[in-house]
C-alpha cells in the first residue's frame, strides 16, 4: 500500500481529473454539478495523497513524456507547490459545493460554469506544479482567460466592464512575462527553473528580463499601484467565482514570482528591487484598506480587501533576505493558505446576504439581526483569520512575519503591519456593527442548507489550521529556496 | 548569420514592419487600421523565412492574417453595428502623464536594448539536443516533435485554451450574423465547388507534410476552418440537429483524445505523456488527425463568435442557387 | 551588428508601441489590436533572439511561438466577444469611466 | 552564368513594373471599381512572372507545379474576391467613376 501512495504521481490527477471534468461538463451540461462534486472530492483526494508523499518521502519531479529537461517539461511537487495545492482544494472544494446551490438548473449561467471552472480549477493545480518558464506562461493564460469567462458569467453590464478591463490587463502582462522568457532562452538556451538556477548570470540582461517578468506577474497579482482592474472585476462576478478569483486565483502569479526571486534569480535581484517591492506591498496594505473602510458596498469592500491583502505577501521579498528567510517564507506561505480559505469564505457569505436581502448595500443590511445575522457571524468568523486574531491561521501567519521584521530590523514593515491589522479590523467592524443596529427591516427567508454550510467550515478550518500550523509549516519549507529555522518568538 | 547582401532587406523590412504597425495604431477609421494590421501579418510571415521559421510564417500567415484578420473584421462589423460607426483617436492626456508614459516606455526600450549586448555570442539553443532524441520521438520533423512529444504538455494545455476560448464565446452570447445575407455571385458559386475539395485536400496535405517538413495540425486546422467560413459565407449552415450534443463532441475530439493518450503513462506506470514506444507513432498521428479536426471546427466557432442558436443563420436564401450551395 | 539582433531589436520596438497603443486608445477594438502587435514583437524577439545559434535553427523556440500565436487567437477571440457583448449591451465601445470618445 | 538564372532574372525584372504600376492603381486611382482592376489584372500578371521565374530555379518539375499551382489559385481567388467587392459596392450605392469630378 505505501508503496504505491509513495511513488504513484498523485499530484498529476489534480490536473487531468478536472480537465476531464471540464469537458464532460461541457458535454452533457445536465450531469455538470455531479461531475464538479466528483471531482472536487478526488482533487482533495489527490491532495492530501501528495501531502502524504512529500511528508514522508520529499519533494519529487515528474519528467513529462518521459524527456529530461531541457529538453521536457518538468511537473514539481514541491512545499510551496503542495501549500497552493491545499489552498486549492480547499477553496475549491468549499466553492463546488457552494456552487451546486447557488446555480439553479434552469440558470444559464450553470451551463457555462462548471466547464470553465474546472477548466480554471486545472490549469491553477498546473500552474502550481510547473517547473518550466514557458509552461508556466501557458497555464497563466488558461487560468487568466477562464477567470476572465468566469467574471463575465453573469453578463451584466458591470461584470462585462470588469472582465475586460482585466483582459487587457492579463494580456499586457502575460506578454511582458513572455517577453522576459524570451531573453533568458536567448541567453541561457533552456526555461527549466532548476536548470536556470544553476546557470543564471547575475548581469544586466538578467535583471532585464527579471523586471520584464516581475511587471507582467505584478499586473496580473493586482499589486497596489496596478491594482485597478481587480476590485471591478471581482466584485461584479458571481459571489463563488469572486471567491475563487480573490482566494485561489490571485495567488498563481504570485508564486511564479516567488519561484522567480528566489530560485532562479536569488543573487540577480538586488537589496533595493526588494525593498520596492516591499514598499509597493505597504502600500497596498494602507491604500487596499483605506478604500475598504470607504466603501458602501459588502463585495467592493471585501475585493477591496483583498488589494490590501496582496501586500502582505509582498513583504517577502525584502524580509526573505537573511537569517529570517525561513520565517518570513513560512509566514506567507501560511498566509496564502489563511486568506485563500477566509476569502473565500467571505464572498461565499456576501453571495448569501445578497440572495437573501436582494443587494448588498451596506446601508441597507442595517438592524440584519435574524437570518441575516447568523451569516453575518460566519463573516465574524472568516474575518478572525482575515484580521488576524489568535488562535488563528492568519495570526500564526502573521505573526511569523513580524518576527522576521523584526530579526531582518526592518521596523517599518512592522509598523504597516500593525496599522494593516487595525485598519482590517476597522473595516470588519463596520460590517459587524450593522447586525447590532436597530431598524425596522422585514424578517428574511432563511438561506437553503447548502448556502450556509460551505462558508461556515471553511471559515471553521481557517481558524483551525492556527492550531495545527506545525505541519503546513514543515511541508512549506521541504523543497523550498529558503532554509533555516522558525524563529517562533522573538523578545525585540 | 551575418550581414551579406540581403542586408538592405534586413533593414528594410523591420522599418517597413514598424511602419505598418504604427500606421495601424494611428489611423483613425478602424477598418483601414484592420486592414494595416493584416497586411502587417502578411509581412510578419515574410520576416519569419528570414529568420528561417517557414512554420511560423506558415501559422502566421494562416492564424496571425487569416483567422486574427477575420476575427477582427466580423467584430467591427458587429461593433458597428450595435454602437455606430465611430472614428478611435487617442484619447485626450494630460501633459504630464503622456511625458511620464512616453519617458517610460523609452527608458524601457533603451534598457533592453542596452541589455542586449550581454547576450551570450555562442548561444547554446537546444536544436542539437533535438535532433539527437529526433529518431525516438515519432515524428521526422524537428518543429513537429517538439510540438506533439517533447513539450507535449504546452499542447495539451494550448488545446484546452483553444477549447477554453469557445465556452468563453459561448456564454458570452448568442451567434450574432455580421452578414445581413450570404454573400452570393455565381462566381463564388464555381469557385467554392473548385475550392473546397482544393483547401481540404491541401489540408489533408500540410498534416500530413508535418510529420517531415514544415506544416502540421494547427496550419491544417486553420485551412480547413478556411473552408469552412467560405462555406458559411456563402449560406451554407449546420443543420439543427447537429448543433447540440454532436457540435459539442467533435469540438472536444480532439483534446480528449490528447488526454486519453496522455494518461497512458501515469495509468501503465510511466510519466504523464509518456507513451509506451511501441506506439508512438500511432498515437501521436491519432491525435495529430482528430486535433485538426476539433481545431479547425474551433477556430471557425470563434468567428461565428456565439453560442449555435438552433436557428438559421440567415434570413430564408433568397435565390434558388443558394440552397445548392449547402454541403 | 547581427542579423537577428536587428529583428529583435525591431521586436522590442514592436512590443513597446503595442502598449503605447493599449494605454493611449479608448477603442476596445483598437486595444485588442495594439495587444496583438506587442504580441508579435514578443514572438519576433523571442525567435530571433534564439536564431543565433549556429547551424540549423533551434526548433524549439518556434515550437513556443507557435504556442504562442494560437494562444494569442484564443485571447483575442475572447477579447472580440466580449467587445461585441459590451457594444451590444451598452451601446459603447470603449470602457465605462473614460472620456466619451469624439 | 547559367541561362537559366538569365531567364528567372528577366522575367523578376520584367515582374516589378506590373506590381509596381498594381500598387500605383491602387493609391491613387479614384474608386473602388478602377482600383480592384488595377489590383487584380497588374497583379496577376506579374505574379505569373515572378512564378515562372522562380519555377526556373526549381530543383524538381513537382515544385515548379506547386509553384504554378499557387499562380492559378490566387488568379482563382482575386477574380471571385474582385467581383464579390464590386457586386457589394455597386448594391451598396456607390457609382464607378465617371471621368467627372
Amino acid at each position: 500500500m505505501d508503496a504505491v501512495l509513495l511513488t504513484h504521481p498523485w499530484s498529476v490527477w489534480t490536473i487531468i481529473v478536472p480537465l476531464a471534468a471540464a469537458v464532460l461538463a461541457f458535454l452533457v451540461p445536465r450531469r455538470a454539478p455531479l461531475a464538479g462534486i466528483i471531482t472536487a472530492l478526488s482533487v482533495a483526494l489527490f491532495v492530501a495523497a501528495t501531502a502524504y508523499r512529500i511528508f514522508l518521502a520529499g519533494p519529487h519531479t515528474q519528467m513529462l513524456g518521459g524527456w529530461q529537461a531541457p529538453l521536457g517539461i518538468t511537473l514539481r511537487a514541491d512545499g510551496p507547490a503542495l501549500i497552493m495545492l491545499l489552498t486549492s482544494g480547499l477553496v475549491g472544494l468549499t466553492v463546488s459545493l457552494y456552487a451546486t446551490g447557488y446555480f439553479t438548473a434552469a440558470d444559464r449561467q450553470q451551463r457555462y460554469f462548471w466547464p470553465l471552472w474546472l477548466l480554471l480549477w486545472a490549469a491553477c493545480n498546473a500552474l502550481f506544479l510547473s517547473g518550466d518558464l514557458f509552461n508556466l506562461y501557458v497555464t497563466l493564460e488558461l487560468v487568466t482567460l477562464s477567470s476572465i469567462a468566469l467574471a463575465a458569467l453573469n453578463g451584466s453590464p458591470a461584470a462585462l466592464d470588469g472582465a475586460m478591463r482585466y483582459l487587457l490587463a492579463g494580456l499586457l502582462g502575460s506578454l511582458s512575462y513572455l517577453l522576459g522568457v524570451a531573453l533568458i532562452y536567448g541567453a541561457y538556451g533552456t526555461v527549466d527553473l532548476t536548470l536556470l538556477g544553476q546557470t543564471v548570470r547575475a548581469d544586466g540582461l538578467s535583471r532585464a528580463a527579471l523586471a520584464l517578468m516581475t511587471a507582467g506577474l505584478l499586473l496580473k497579482t493586482a499589486l497596489f499601484p496596478l491594482h485597478f482592474w481587480l476590485p471591478p472585476a471581482h466584485a461584479s462576478a458571481p459571489p463563488p467565482v469572486s471567491a475563487l478569483l480573490s482566494g485561489l486565483v490571485v495567488k498563481a502569479p504570485l508564486l511564479i514570482l516567488f519561484r522567480l526571486w528566489f530560485e532562479v534569480f536569488p543573487d540577480t535581484a538586488t537589496a533595493g528591487m526588494a525593498h520596492l517591492l516591499g514598499i509597493l506591498g505597504c502600500g497596498a496594505i494602507i491604500w487596499g484598506s483605506l478604500m475598504a473602510l470607504r466603501q458602501q458596498r459588502l463585495k467592493l469592500l471585501v475585493a477591496y480587501s483583498t488589494v490590501a491583502q496582496i501586500g502582505y505577501f509582498f513583504l517577502l521579498f525584502p524580509l526573505a533576505r537573511g537569517e529570517a528567510a525561513a520565517t518570513a517564507w513560512v509566514g506567507v506561505f501560511l498566509l496564502v493558505l489563511a486568506h485563500g480559505c477566509s476569502k473565500a469564505s467571505m464572498f461565499l457569505v456576501c453571495g448569501t446576504i445578497t440572495r437573501l436581502a436582494g443587494h448588498d448595500r451596506l446601508a441597507g443590511l442595517a438592524g440584519a439581526g435574524g437570518t441575516l445575522g447568523a451569516r453575518l457571524l460566519v463573516f465574524a468568523l472568516a474575518a478572525v483569520t482575515l484580521v488576524g486574531m489568535p488562535p488563528s491561521s492568519g495570526f500564526i501567519a502573521k505573526w511569523l512575519l513580524i518576527n522576521a521584521a523584526i530579526v531582518a530590523g526592518q521596523w517599518w514593515y512592522l509598523a504597516t503591519i500593525a496599522l494593516g491589522t487595525l485598519l482590517a479590523s476597522g473595516y470588519v467592524l463596520r460590517v459587524l456593527s450593522l447586525a447590532f443596529t436597530e431598524s425596522q427591516s422585514p424578517p428574511l427567508p432563511v438561506a437553503p442548507r447548502i448556502l450556509r454550510w460551505p462558508p461556515l467550515a471553511l471559515s471553521v478550518v481557517a481558524v483551525l489550521l492556527g492550531l495545527a500550523a506545525f505541519h503546513p509549516a514543515v511541508l512549506t519549507l521541504a523543497g523550498a529556496p529558503v532554509s533555516g529555522i522558525i524563529l517562533l518568538e522573538m523578545v525585540p | 548569420m551575418t550581414p551579406g547582401p540581403l542586408l538592405l532587406f534586413d533593414l528594410l523590412l523591420p522599418a517597413v514592419l514598424l511602419w505598418l504597425a504604427w500606421r495601424s495604431l494611428t489611423s483613425s477609421d478602424l477598418f483601414r487600421a484592420v486592414i494595416l494590421f493584416i497586411a502587417f501579418n502578411l509581412l510578419l510571415a515574410l520576416a519569419w523565412v528570414r529568420l528561417e521559421a517557414p512554420d511560423v510564417a506558415l501559422a502566421e500567415a494562416a492564424i496571425g492574417a487569416g483567422v486574427t484578420g477575420t476575427l477582427l473584421l466580423a467584430a467591427l462589423t458587429r461593433i458597428e453595428s450595435a454602437a455606430g460607426r465611430r472614428l478611435s483617436r487617442p484619447a485626450r492626456w494630460r501633459p504630464a502623464a503622456l511625458v511620464l508614459t512616453g519617458t517610460a516606455l523609452l527608458a524601457a526600450a533603451a534598457g533592453l536594448l542596452w541589455s542586449l549586448r550581454l547576450l551570450p555570442t555562442m548561444p547554446g539553443g537546444l536544436g542539437p539536443l533535438v535532433d539527437r532524441h529526433l529518431a525516438e520521438s515519432g515524428v521526422d520533423h524537428p518543429v513537429t516533435a517538439v510540438l506533439l512529444n517533447f513539450r507535449g504538455y504546452d499542447t495539451l494545455l494550448e488545446v484546452a485554451v483553444l477549447l477554453l476560448a469557445v465556452i468563453a464565446i459561448w456564454c458570452l452570447d448568442e451567434a450574432v450574423p455580421f452578414l445581413q445575407q450570404p454573400l452570393e455571385s455565381p462566381l463564388l458559386t464555381g469557385f467554392n465547388r473548385m475550392m473546397l475539395p482544393i483547401l481540404l485536400l491541401s489540408a489533408g496535405y500540410l498534416l500530413w507534410l508535418g510529420s517531415h517538413a514544415p506544416g502540421g495540425a494547427f496550419q491544417a486546422a486553420s485551412l480547413l476552418a478556411a473552408g469552412l467560413l467560405l462555406a458559411l459565407f456563402s449560406g451554407a449552415s449546420l443543420p439543427a440537429q447537429w448543433s447540440g450534443l454532436p457540435l459539442r463532441l467533435l469540438l472536444v475530439l480532439g483534446f480528449l483524445a490528447f488526454l486519453a493518450a496522455a494518461i497512458i503513462g501515469p495509468l501503465t506506470g510511466r510519466a504523464l505523456l509518456h507513451y509506451p514506444p511501441a506506439w508512438v507513432k500511432p498515437l501521436i498521428l491519432l491525435v495529430e488527425w482528430l486535433l485538426t479536426l476539433s481545431i479547425a471546427l474551433i477556430l471557425t466557432a470563434t468567428v461565428i463568435g456565439g453560442r449555435p442558436t438552433g436557428s438559421r443563420p440567415y434570413p430564408p436564401p433568397a435565390s434558388p442557387a443558394a440552397e445548392g450551395r449547402q454541403r | 551588428m547581427s542579423v537577428p539582433l536587428i529583428y529583435t531589436a525591431a521586436g522590442i520596438f514592436l512590443f513597446l508601441l503595442g502598449t503605447y497603443g493599449l494605454v493611449a486608445y479608448a477603442h476596445l477594438l483598437r486595444k485588442i489590436l495594439a495587444a496583438n502587435i506587442m504580441g508579435s514583437g514578443v514572438f519576433m524577439a523571442f525567435i530571433a533572439v534564439a536564431g543565433r545559434t549556429p547551424g540549423a535553427p533551434d526548433p524549439v523556440p518556434h515550437a513556443m511561438v507557435l504556442t504562442g500565436i494560437v494562444v494569442t487567437v484564443a485571447f483575442t477571440s475572447v477579447a472580440l466577444a466580449l467587445a461585441v457583448r459590451i457594444a451590444r449591451t451598452s451601446s459603447r465601445v470603449h470602457l465605462s469611466g473614460r472620456d466619451e470618445e469624439q | 552564368m547559367d541561362p537559366r538564372d538569365i531567364l528567372s532574372i528577366v522575367f523578376l525584372l520584367a515582374a516589378a513594373p506590373f506590381f509596381l504600376a498594381g500598387t500605383i492603381g491602387l493609391l491613387r486611382f479614384p474608386d473602388v471599381f478602377c482600383r480592384l482592376h488595377a489590383l487584380t489584372k497588374a497583379d496577376n500578371l506579374g505574379l505569373g512572372l515572378i512564378v515562372i521565374a522562380l519555377a526556373l530555379q526549381a530543383d524538381t518539375w513537382l515544385q515548379s507545379a506547386r509553384l504554378l499551382l499557387i499562380w492559378l489559385l490566387v488568379m482563382l481567388s482575386g477574380a471571385t474576391v474582385a467581383h464579390l467587392i464590386a457586386r457589394t459596392a455597386l448594391r451598396a450605392g456607390r457609382k464607378p467613376w465617371s471621368g467627372r469630378s
